[in-house]
């Protein structure tokens, strides 16, 4: 079954904005450590998982999309909602259950949606937005138009049926549902290696689904893997799935600090010092000459200083009104 | 509005069930092109009750689509098609199937448009089965309305005529809301007068399908015909029933029922689910604590025997309430004045 | 025998309720080979609860298995292993999930025993949670027990102390049925006395939480202490509450309800599933209809909101029955004289 | 990954009893012949699926089985029920909802069961058995007994999500299951073709699982390739998946008789008349000289006058007492 893809015009063109695409993956990473401070101060109710370390995945394929595509989202969405374009500030007031969140504080962390970007939505159940993404895909076929959807999914979720049963109708009716798979080693505090029997790309092959994998923290790497699926389904070749490997630094959930009896520091350590996405793509700016690091600071600075000014706003936004619990149960 | 003989037309004609759920989908997918029918066997065999006989023809492969048996995946997808510019009308051949696929349809569907505080919403309309006495055993004569009734954000449709199954399926396709439309599969065949004007019957409106001032028969469903034939013969004992059908289990007309217990002072509730923790278990506490003051006698309730439903006939037999069953608990009851 | 108080023994300790079903769970695991756990993160992780922390320490993980995130596959699996010999105890770590097994759970487990007219049977306890006010939004805070409470072949165990729920664990496991077995989340760190000495609590008893003789609070798992408050809040106002815990949905001691009923003639239910056609509904209707020649005021419910549970604290607190609403109920209750 | 499995023992020791297999695939071919005919003079309560034309996949696969290993079955299984050992009267009076039958009337055709012989039981969920038999297949590795567990299944089950929930853990606890998956070409009034993305067999292989493909006609072939799968799972070699081509001659159910719409009169008989698993088998057995036409039509007569008696036992047979309705909801 063909694995690799014809490279399609959309990466052989002109390519991103790699200064984009770093300042998007800063976002994220800023972004999740301000949840985690606002956890830990008890200012955040409830828990939320962090995707520190693998903001080359979202940032990579969302760069690959367009503002009209589709994604669904998981537990761990916070990185593919802001790379699809939603503003911290909203999100930071949704994680705190105010009314100018994007749902109102009605959906919290795992459920942050933000349909203006084509994001339908985060979802705490793993796994439990395959059908969506896929019926998307079968909206867009009936529909007519050029979209495609994505479907961000974790390792853990290959273990749910569903997603053999969507691949299925994807491939038997060559829907424009691309599946992206963040392997980060971890499903909660069980490693992979102990719930995955056989190669994960071969489940999405014996369903006539061209697959790839690719390294999930070089988002170079990933947006190539993903602007080639995309072209793909875009031209009504069906559905595509691409495997990014990937590593979560912090736990499962913020409240997962003791993590020694799953995985090692050691192992910890590796993925930040050696494997960072943010790091690499810096190194790499640095190297072609896109950016100096004098630049890649200031741009820091900035980011710090909007992303406080985000929390701040959310800290300061007021809840929603108790009326507002009965509203929006019926359309 | 909502009785035949009140219709502002004096066009009608007879149609089976089948025939008048066939009619409301044919014309909403005529009237809206995003109205699409998927499931299993849908398209040439227009499912194995025929119900979908000859949409297919009309409308194509593309509108009627047959799937795998994947239910959880392709009711999933009618989620996703729903929250994206389109209207499902997802068929699931068996009631009994719901255990697949009420991840879908209680932590998706029904969820979406709350979760989003209202930015998405999900105008999809699930069509099921219930209904038991087909000799189908356990796993294929479920009727199992009372899990989706308990979940907020779901609309829930039980017609108990082919009048009423049409107007209700129409609105149940325009609802921007996710609905979840059983079927009898026993009632399929079943005649009634259908106006050939176009109609629509609103959600939430409980019809009164006897009138009378001794007892009213809260009665959802074929459970309603049921509920006639024991009127009529309680009738001609001098015990004149009031036929209530809510339609509409979610939204549920409150008022219109105990209304009509508060006048009556009598109340028996029968639905064809399990008796225990079931639909009737509501409708009973509604008009228990709704009429407890005008009550004259504790509200009975009738349903399917709390046992998985049995193959051979003459234990199925038993597990369903039948005409005389009801009859003679609302003797009983009438007596206790 | 079924208050701590009168139980035959003087050595107590103290427990939280996640100690004591750990405690159950590793008693019955020494007693009987053949009883096992599986499911996610049930082994070195202990639940994300780390309720069952320790077992596979103790039991090796042959014995404590972690699977893959496929609900409907591992459930399955226990209903396969039940039949076959074993006494698997499965965890579906959110109540929620629910919707992805009750294919297996009401159309297998349920079923089979009466299917194959009594030679198969499914010795399965199938544990998991409920509750809301985690902060945990609408797919992890729900609360339901109304669905598998509605399936005959299905025993539901709800507890409300640390002490119900190991005597009522140990009972799930050795049943011959399969038993569902639901933990509010929100009290496993509540404490209470449970006896060194082993014991048991048979499935299906009611439990006279506190008595009273103005009016019956039946309330049911963590609502027993909200019911508890409640009622403690009302006696300085010269209210007495008996509180009265079915414990068990299914089997369902309705004699017991029912007679507190007649004595007190007045009735609250409160229950954490959704109000409207949940387990609540089905109390409710039972001493309604049994307790009618004494009831001197409509029976009265109290549950979760019929909505999906939103996320923010300010939203989500309206949406659980609380002690204030129900001493507001009650009071209402009582003055109706 | 390997597909064709080391050729055990089983395979190459004496063989099995071929008259005994013909004569158990004739059976089930009178046997469904009656059902047919309850059906039709209306004497039989509901409907019921026939596995004529199935014979082989049966047969060939319980014969490489024994007493004490485990099957699960589908809506269609009065073949399996059959070739596992039942007798055909008390699977008459289940049929007839008779108290003498194997469920005391309270099953029927969908859920027969023979604990007995193994017999799990049938299902009317597709791929309702697959968690059944998985699970047996784990009860017998914490067991530490030698048995085995096969899961029939149809084509149709290959869209069920949970079929890959339980190859999954399957493969990776190496639990002795069996996977039969009967292709006849149809699930219900729907080609296989319009359902099943990709090829089957890469399904079972993505998950480890070695898998084989085989005529389900050819009863010896059927045979030798359980045989070698069984060898691999009782030898603690974990899962093996059996893909079975083969044809149902009458409708989904008894009742569906109009079948030009999904299938030609043309295709059936050539499998009648080409590929029936009993013809092909009375001529080898003709030709190895293992039996005369005297001798086959003699055994014909005599299992006819059996099936009939059968039939006329469960005829003959009472109802359940009513009081049964209500007993055996819990154990
Ligand atoms: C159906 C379901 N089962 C279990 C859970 C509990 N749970 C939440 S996240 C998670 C692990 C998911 O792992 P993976 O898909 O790899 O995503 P990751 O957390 O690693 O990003 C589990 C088991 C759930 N939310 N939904
Ligand atoms: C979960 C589920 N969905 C749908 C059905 C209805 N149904 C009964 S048999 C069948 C077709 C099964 O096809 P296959 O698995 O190939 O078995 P076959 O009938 O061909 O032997 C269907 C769709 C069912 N019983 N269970
Ligand atoms: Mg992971
Ligand atoms: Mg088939």
């Amino acid at each position: 079954m063909d694995e690799s893809l014809a490279p399609p015009d959309a990466a052989s063109g002109p390519g991103p904005n790699w200064l984009r695409a770093y300042r998007l993956m800063l976002t994220i990473r800023l972004f999740e450590d301000r949840v985690n401070d606002l956890y830990q101060r008890k200012l955040m109710p409830g828990l939320a998982h962090l995707s520190s370390g693998e903001e080359g995945v979202a940032v990579g394929v969302c760069t690959a999309l367009r503002d009209d595509d589709y994604i669904t989202s998981t537990h761990r969405g916070h990185g593919h909602c802001l790379a699809k374009g939603a503003s911290p500030d909203l999100m930071f007031a949704e994680l705190l259950g105010k009314a100018a969140g994007y749902c109102g504080g009605k959906g919290g962390s795992m459920h942050i949606a933000d349909q203006a970007r084509g994001n339908l939505g985060a979802n705490a159940i793993v796994g439990g937005s395959l059908g969506i993404a896929t019926g998307a895909g079968l909206s867009i076929k009936q529909r007519g138009t050029d979209q495609v959807a994505v479907s961000f999914i974790g390792d853990g979720a290959l273990g749910q049926g569903v997603l053999y049963e969507v691949m299925n109708m994807a491939s038997l009716w060559k829907l424009p549902v691309i599946y992206v798979c963040e392997n980060n080693l971890y499903g909660e505090y069980t490693p992979g290696a102990e719930t995955v029997a056989g190669k994960p790309l071969d489940r999405a092959l014996a369903f006539g689904i061209p697959a790839t994998e690719v390294d999930g923290q070089d988002v170079r790497a990933v947006y190539q893997a993903m602007a080639t699926a995309v072209a793909h389904s875009r031209g009504g070749g069906g559905p595509a799935f691409l495997l990014c490997s990937t590593y979560r630094y912090f736990g499962h959930h913020v409240g997962d600090v003791d993590r020694g009896y799953y995985r090692s520091r050691e192992e910890e350590q590796f993925w930040r010092e050696h494997r960072d996405p943010i790091t690499l793509a810096r190194e790499w700016l640095e190297a072609e000459g896109m950016a100096d690091r004098a630049s890649l600071e200031g741009l820091a600075e900035e980011l710090t200083r909007e992303l406080d000014a985000a929390v701040e706003f959310a800290l300061a936004a007021p809840f929603p009104d108790p009326d507002q619990v009965a509203t929006d149960v019926f359309a | 509005m909502s009785s035949p003989d009140s219709m502002a037309t004096d066009e009608w004609r007879e149609l089976t069930m089948a025939q008048a759920i066939r009619e409301a989908i044919a014309e909403e997918m005529r009237r809206d092109e995003s109205v699409f029918v998927i499931g299993e066997d849908v398209a040439e065999a227009g499912t194995p009750f025929k119900v979908l006989s000859g949409l297919v023809e009309e409308f194509g492969t593309d509108r009627v689509l047959d799937t795998p048996i994947s239910e959880p995946g392709f009711t999933g997808m009618g989620v996703g098609a729903a929250m994206t510019g389109r209207r499902p009308v997802v068929d699931i051949m068996f009631g009994d199937f719901l255990g697949l696929v009420m991840d879908q349809v209680a932590n998706q569907a029904a969820k979406v448009h709350y979760m989003s505080g209202g930015k998405l919403s999900v105008p999809l309309t699930i069509r099921t089965t219930m209904g038991a006495t087909r000799r189908s055993a356990a796993q294929h004569s479920q009727s199992l309305h009372a899990w989706v009734s308990h979940i907020p954000g779901l609309k829930v449709v039980l017609p108990s005529t082919p009048y009423d199954a049409k107007g209700l399926m129409k609105s149940a396709i325009r609802d921007n809301s996710p609905v979840v439309f059983f079927e009898d599969k026993m009632n399929y065949q079943q005649r009634g007068r259908v106006p050939v004007a176009e109609y629509t019957i609103p959600l939430g409106l409980a019809d009164i399908k006897r009138p009378g001032k001794d007892v009213t028969l809260i009665a959802t469903s074929s459970m309603v015909l049921v509920a006639l034939e024991a009127a009529e013969v309680l009738a001609q004992e001098g015990i004149e029933c009031e036929v209530v059908d809510p339609r509409t289990t979610v939204p549920l007309d409150r008022d219109a029922l105990i209304e009509s217990v508060r006048r009556t002072t009598r109340a028996v509730v029968i639905d064809e689910g399990h008796r225990s923790y079931g639909v009737g278990a509501e409708l009973a506490a509604v008009v228990a604590e709704g009429a407890f003051y005008y009550l004259d006698a504790p509200v009975r309730r009738l349903g399917a025997m709390d046992v998985p439903i049995p193959f051979s006939p003459v234990l199925e037999d038993l597990t369903v309430p039948t005409a005389e069953g009801l009859a003679a608990t609302v003797r009983e009851l009438c007596r206790r004045k």
